[in-house]
């Protein structure tokens, strides 16, 4: 159980004079899902933007399977099989949710610079973004526009965008946030499946605590830029100092 | 030596229409978010409306450069309220065009109110003659046109940074959301904005037309270089404008005298260079 | 319900399309010839176009105006054998692809026999350029490029192509060869010239002549003012520098104005070593008017020389007399060479018509080449080698004269012999070579 | 059986549509006059123009006010080309490479920066090929630009472009295959990357794809279809001068494309058409047209927004036959985001 996916050394960056992460160490294990949980502002969603290189940190070093991939940005990331989700909305609004699919899949493929064939006309392509629509469970609505999808098919989507790269490590910035619990039991039995079936490595940040400890292996608590504690679903929820940041909340 | 500093002046007179106009376009996109291309033609109104009042009617010169601010504000009033405020939230393809259309219809309007012969005020009495500088008879005019320009930077700079208008100005400029929810009429702040970069182009046009004719087309002619100014000083920042102006003005003024030859293009390879080292310009923040 | 509103528009819109379409697509008819007119046609059409738009619109104005005077006499006198002129004027924007497009409209659609008009050296020489392609006659009457009739016409043999309006090169030579005897003692010469082939061509000459009359004569500075310069102080401020005796400029119109302007402000007419002061085109209506109240206080102290292609008080023939007191009776303005141009093209066509008694194109050359006939400037022959009208011009300085209570004139007049200025065939060595020579740049 | 559905049924109605134009437009010399055919072939080439802009607008969000730069290069590129060497297709060719060329160089200054930043930074770039169209004499020509540009030859003598009916059939021929090159491209997996810029920059890159690249390699092929239009216009004129990379003539073909409609295919083609049209009849009545004009454009811009002609069709004409279609289906443009 020593193998490890990503690790983090000492990463850190600032906006201005606030502090959003500071000195973080972290080891992530392959093949598990991971949770970060922690207070807002305690710095998960810049965690991630760092990771996925739309951030670049001031200090520290963070390597994937041992390579240093610190200052890639976000497209060669993608490249070497590491995405994400948005906690805001991000989607292409004006483009069919059977579009949204085909963009990273053709990228994945390593298509999306052909401009002569019609971008339907590639069968691998098309069948492998039904796949994905399948398995979000948007098959029935691929021709309408994204923009138009209901908000709990939209974040569906997002999630669909962001695991179409088959991506050995994925992290998903709060996933169910704005959804009906039905939609959000949906949402975890699918990260659940792709975890189990495609060997991905999912880190995800959630306020929904039950979604949490339903769904996770692995749980780091942040606050205030910094790790307090990391552990399996029960020793947190025994967790004092966690249980002093949740103040009140029931764990 | 003496000839460097002579040429630098005059450079710098150059430099103030400049910076008259890009401050407004500066305004006008940093606070409403909208690039106005008609601003140019602000600029020559601004000239017109002087020669109307000063020479047609023979107001005082004082009088007459009131009046045009208002009126011209006016009609950056009409043009904000009647046609930019719909749009704002479209995509700047749609702006661009429709600001672009008002300076055709401008152009014509101004051509069938004054005509096209180009036209140009008499000097008033109290500004003409000269100061000797390194021996050689510098307008006093110009020194006027420096000591204006120079004195509404130190105004503008004064309005948003110490006033409750420019600091709410700044504020919805960073954040309208964030702005009108600290209870900033975004509205009104956006009329008034528009307005008052109006005011300013016209300014620089009124004051052009002793020293520089004004007719139909010139609008189109002085957006240009203000253009180029803003880039070269970084969008949406009014120090960057300023630097901008000046570094177009007075590097303008000494190829003239060095390699007249370039006069014509010196601009855009300042530019080019410019944006080579720093691609969001002088003063421009990384987007 | 929007969605309604807009579906009507559309709709609409649609509509507006397809007449537009159908209207532009209707090919003109002509009139049904008429046996007992000589020319065969109830009506002679002359299509014309200048600039409308910018900074320039007078210039294209002056023309239409000019123009359309000599037609209403003519036609107030019975037509031309007894055929009405028509006349149709348009917008080249300053633009040669308009200028073609116009063109091609004229003759083709609306059915032109003539073409008259054109400010811009571009235009013409692109009208000039599709001229045998349209089998039609073009009469220029502003733009001045000797590559036109030196160029297209002389070298390249395109017959179609004249013009009544004098080349460039005029106002350098005579300068040159006036000043050379007047003002000997000014041998340090300074310019500001326009930074496209006009002033090129201007200054080339001038300097070659110049070298011809006074060897040791010296240019101290050069600086040039790209299209659309407001602000000349930085070329003035460059040009004292260099302690001038003489400056010449160029720049025309809005731009001449703002130049003399400005230079009036930095005291260049103080300066006691500035003897002499021209602006070529001077003449013309726009700077003549924007300069009156420093002419009426003298600012200038007489250094101030202009020149033009036409000046109304170079003569008191009956025809110039009753051409600037109809104009100006019309347009409060007086005349300057643009409308003197157009005016005197449509009486060359006038002549030539009566003289061919026929519409045929080639007819109508064979009868223009070597025309003489009248006009305000005194009597203009067309070249026959070139197309190009010849004719005198003279320099002179811009006063009040009560006589004229509208602008400034131009007195005391200074001419130079036709044989001496004019470029005579076989035009050698050619305006680019004297300009590759002159300047090295 | 259902990939030849595909391929025809949801395109019935357009594709009569379209077949019909070009008969039309194959027939025109046919009956019309020599100013028709000339009118036909500058709104073509207009066309083109507008295609280059909306590729850069539509397709990819940057609004570019220098295309007249791009024109000019491919003009000025093929008149000289055929000065020197009078084959019109090398001509053509050379232009189009020339303005790729420059193009490829001026985006990667400008592809870092977009929205208004890019549109003034294109503008600036553009005036700058006029400023140097204008300085280059010996180059150039200068004010006066090249003169006597050929019509030339198409390969071998009895394929004489010199009459307009016979360049008609030219530049028609090219102008079709462009345009259905630029058809195949917005409907191919690079257009999609394409729109999909268009739509989120900070997605794109998390879907592995290079924004920066993506959209110089944009910029280019705009650059290249100006080019063309320029180097089309070149022989059709006979005579090519600065003017036409001025910045004015760059601000046509982004009013006519935002008027026809800027996210589709036909609008900026039918933009264009409607927009020389207009230009053309009210020059012939007025002097004052440029007041007239602008005050068309404003209110169809006012009135169609940024659907523009053709999305306001789509939408109110076409929607409900289009709802039930298999496979891509042109997007909609009425959705912010």
């Amino acid at each position: 159980m020593n193998e490890v996916i990503l690790s983090i050394k000492g990463l850190r960056k600032s906006f201005g004079d606030f502090t959003a992460i500071n000195g973080i160490e972290l080891n992530l294990r392959p093949n598990i899902i991971t949770s970060v949980i922690g207070p807002n502002g305690a710095g998960k969603t810049t965690l991630i933007n760092l990771i996925s290189g739309i951030l670049h940190p001031e200090k520290g070093r963070i390597f994937f399977k041992g390579e240093d991939i610190t200052h890639l940005p976000t497209d060669k990331l993608v490249k070497k099989r590491i995405t994400r989700s948005f906690q805001i909305m991000n989607i292409f609004p004006r483009l069919t949710v059977f579009q949204n699919i085909q963009l990273p899949v053709l990228s994945l493929l390593g298509k999306h610079l052909k401009w002569f064939s019609r971008s339907d006309d590639h069968r691998d392509v098309t069948g492998e973004v039904n796949k994905i629509l399948e398995e979000v469970s948007l098959l029935d609505k691929k021709n309408m526009l994204a923009g138009e999808l209901s908000h709990g098919d939209q974040r569906l989507l997002e999630l669909g965008i962001a695991i179409a790269p088959r991506p050995e490590l994925c992290f998903l910035d709060e996933p169910s946030s704005g959804m009906n619990p039905s939609e959000s039991a949906r949402v975890l039995e699918l990260i659940k499946r792709l975890a189990t079936m495609e060997k991905t490595t999912f880190v995800v940040v959630e306020h929904d605590m039950d979604l949490v400890f339903s769904l996770s292996d692995w749980i780091i608590v942040m606050n205030k830029g910094e790790i307090v504690t990391e552990g399996e679903p029960g020793q947190i929820r025994e967790n004092k100092e966690v249980r002093e940041i949740y103040l009140g909340e029931e764990l | 030596m003496d000839t460097i500093v002579y040429q630098g002046l005059t450079g710098l007179t150059a430099a103030m229409f400049l910076w008259l106009v890009s401050a407004g376009l500066t305004i006008a996109f940093g606070v409403c978010g909208i690039l106005n291309i008609a601003h140019g033609v602000l600029y020559m109104f601004g000239g017109y409306f002087l020669f109307t009042f000063y020479q047609l009617l023979g107001l005082n010169f004082w009088l007459s450069i009131l009046l045009t601010l208002i009126s011209v504000g006016l009609i950056g009033l009409v043009m904000e309220l009647g046609f930019l405020r719909p749009i704002y939230k479209e995509p700047i393809g749609i702006q661009l065009v429709l600001t672009f259309a008002f300076v055709w219809i401008f152009d014509d309007l101004a051509k069938l109110a004054w005509g096209p012969v180009s036209k140009i005020v008499a000097m008033p009495r109290f500004f003409e003659g000269f100061i000797r500088i390194v021996g050689r008879p510098f307008p006093i005019y110009s020194v006027f046109i420096i000591g204006t320009g120079i004195a509404m930077a130190v105004f503008i700079w004064l309005l948003l940074d110490k006033t409750w208008w420019g600091k709410s100005i700044r504020a919805s400029a960073l954040d309208r959301e964030m702005a009108s929810a600290l209870g900033i009429n975004i509205r009104t702040l956006f009329s008034g904005a528009f307005v008052f970069a109006a005011a300013i182009a016209a300014l620089g046009g009124a004051l052009s037309v002793p020293l520089r004719v004004v007719g139909p087309g010139i609008g189109g002619a002085i957006i240009v270089q203000a253009f180029v100014v803003t880039v070269i000083g970084g969008l949406g920042n009014l120090k960057g404008a300023f630097v901008g102006a000046l570094i177009v003005g007075v590097v303008g003024a000494f190829c003239t005298l060095y390699i007249p030859v370039f006069e014509m293009f010196i601009i855009y390879i300042i530019m080019a260079v410019v944006l080579l080292i720093r691609p969001q310009g002088i003063f421009g923040e990384i987007r | 319900m929007r969605k309604r509103k807009i579906t009507g528009l559309v709709i609409g819109l649609a509509v507006v399309l397809l007449i537009m379409i159908i209207v532009s697509f209707v090919p003109v008819t002509a009139a049904p010839p008429l046996k007992q007119l000589p020319l065969k046609k109830e009506v002679i059409k002359i299509g014309g176009q200048g600039i409308f738009s910018g900074p320039n619109a007078i210039c294209g104005r002056s023309m239409m105006e000019g123009a359309r005077l000599a037609i209403e006499e003519i036609n107030a006198k019975g037509g031309i054998l007894g055929s009405k002129i028509e006349f149709k004027y348009m917008d080249c924007e300053l633009k040669p692809a308009v200028g073609i497009k116009n063109a091609r409209y004229l003759v083709g659609e609306w059915g032109a026999d003539f073409l008259i008009g054109h400010d811009s050296s571009g235009v013409l020489m692109a009208v000039g350029g599709v001229m045998p392609e349209l089998k039609k006659i073009l009469i220029g009457t502003h733009a001045a490029t000797a590559n036109y009739n030196e160029r297209l016409v002389y070298r390249e043999k395109n017959k179609y192509c004249f013009r009544t309006a004098s080349p460039t090169y005029q106002d350098a030579t005579i300068f040159a060869k006036v000043f050379a005897k007047k003002f000997p003692e000014v041998k340090r010469w300074a310019s500001i010239n326009c930074d496209y082939e006009f002033g090129y061509v201007n200054l080339a000459l001038f300097k070659r002549a110049m070298k011809e009359l006074i060897p040791d004569v010296e240019f101290v500075a050069e600086t040039w003012a790209p299209f659309w310069t407001m602000d000349f102080t930085p070329q003035i401020s460059a040009v004292m520098a260099a302690k001038p005796q003489g400056i010449y400029t160029s720049p025309w119109g809005g731009e001449g104005v703002q130049l003399a302007r400005q230079a009036l402000i930095m005291g260049v007419f103080e300066d006691p070593n500035v003897k002499l002061y021209i602006n070529c085109t001077g003449e013309t209506s726009d700077f003549l008017m924007g300069m009156s109240n420093e002419i009426a206080k003298d600012k200038f102290h007489g250094k101030l020389w202009v020149t033009g292609r036409y000046v109304l008080t170079q003569n008191d023939l009956p025809i110039n007399k009753h051409f600037v007191k109809t104009y100006a009776e019309k347009y409060a303005m007086y005349p300057f060479h643009c409308t003197e141009g157009a005016y005197s093209a449509i009486y060359l066509i006038k002549k030539v018509l009566e003289k061919s008694r026929t519409l045929d194109v080639e007819a109508v050359i064979k009868a223009m080449e070597g025309m003489k006939w009248d006009t305000p400037s005194g009597e203009k022959w067309i070249r026959p080698e070139d197309h190009q009208a010849v004719y005198p011009v003279p320099i002179g300085r811009p006063v009040m004269d009560p006589d004229y209570p509208l602008m400034p004139v131009v007195k005391d007049l200074h001419w130079v012999p036709v044989k001496e200025y004019y470029r005579w065939p076989p035009f050698e060595p050619s305006i680019d070579e004297i300009v590759k020579a002159e300047l090295k740049r | 059986m259902s990939k030849l559905k595909r391929l025809l049924v949801p395109k019935r109605i357009p594709f009569v549509f379209w077949v019909t134009l070009i008969i039309f437009l194959f027939v025109i010399p046919q009956f019309s006059g020599k100013y028709t055919i000339y009118m036909v072939m500058s709104i073509l080439i207009f066309s083109l123009l507008c295609l280059s802009v909306n590729l850069l607008l539509g397709y990819t969000g940057l609004l570019s006010f220098g295309q007249a730069g791009f024109y000019a290069c491919g003009a000025y590129g093929c008149g000289k080309i055929l000065l020197i060497f009078p084959q019109l297709l090398p001509g053509i060719i050379g232009g189009v490479v020339i303005a790729g060329v420059v193009a490829l160089i001026l985006g990667y200054f400008c592809v870092r920066h977009t929205t208004i930043y890019f549109a003034m930074i294109t503008l600036a770039f553009g005036m700058m090929v006029w400023a140097l169209a204008m300085k280059l004499r010996e180059i150039t020509g200068g004010e006066d630009g090249l003169g006597g540009i050929p019509r030339a030859i198409l390969f071998i003598h009895s394929l004489n472009m010199e009459p307009m009916e016979n360049y008609y059939y030219f530049v028609l021929i090219i102008s079709l295959i462009a345009m259905f090159l630029f058809h195949r491209l917005v409907n191919s997996p690079l257009g999609l990357t394409f729109k999909g810029i268009r739509d989120s920059e900070s997605r794109i890159a998390c879907t592995g794809i290079s924004i920066r690249n993506t959209r110089l390699l944009c910029f280019t092929i705009a650059g290249m279809y100006a080019g063309l239009a320029g180097a089309l216009m070149a022989p059709l004129e006979t005579r090519v001068t600065p003017v036409c990379a001025h910045w004015a003539a760059s601000a046509e073909p982004v009013a006519a494309t935002i008027i026809g409609g800027m996210y589709t295919f036909a609008g900026p083609l039918a933009g264009a058409a409607i927009f020389f049209l207009l230009k053309d009849i009210i020059v012939r009545f007025t002097e004052y047209w440029l007041l007239i004009l602008g005050v068309i454009v404003i209110i169809l811009v006012l009135t169609l927004r940024a659907q523009g002609l053709a999305g306001v069709l789509q939408q109110s004409l076409f929607s409900r036959l289009r709802l039930n279609f298999e496979g891509s289906r042109n997007e909609r443009s009425d959705i912010k985001h």
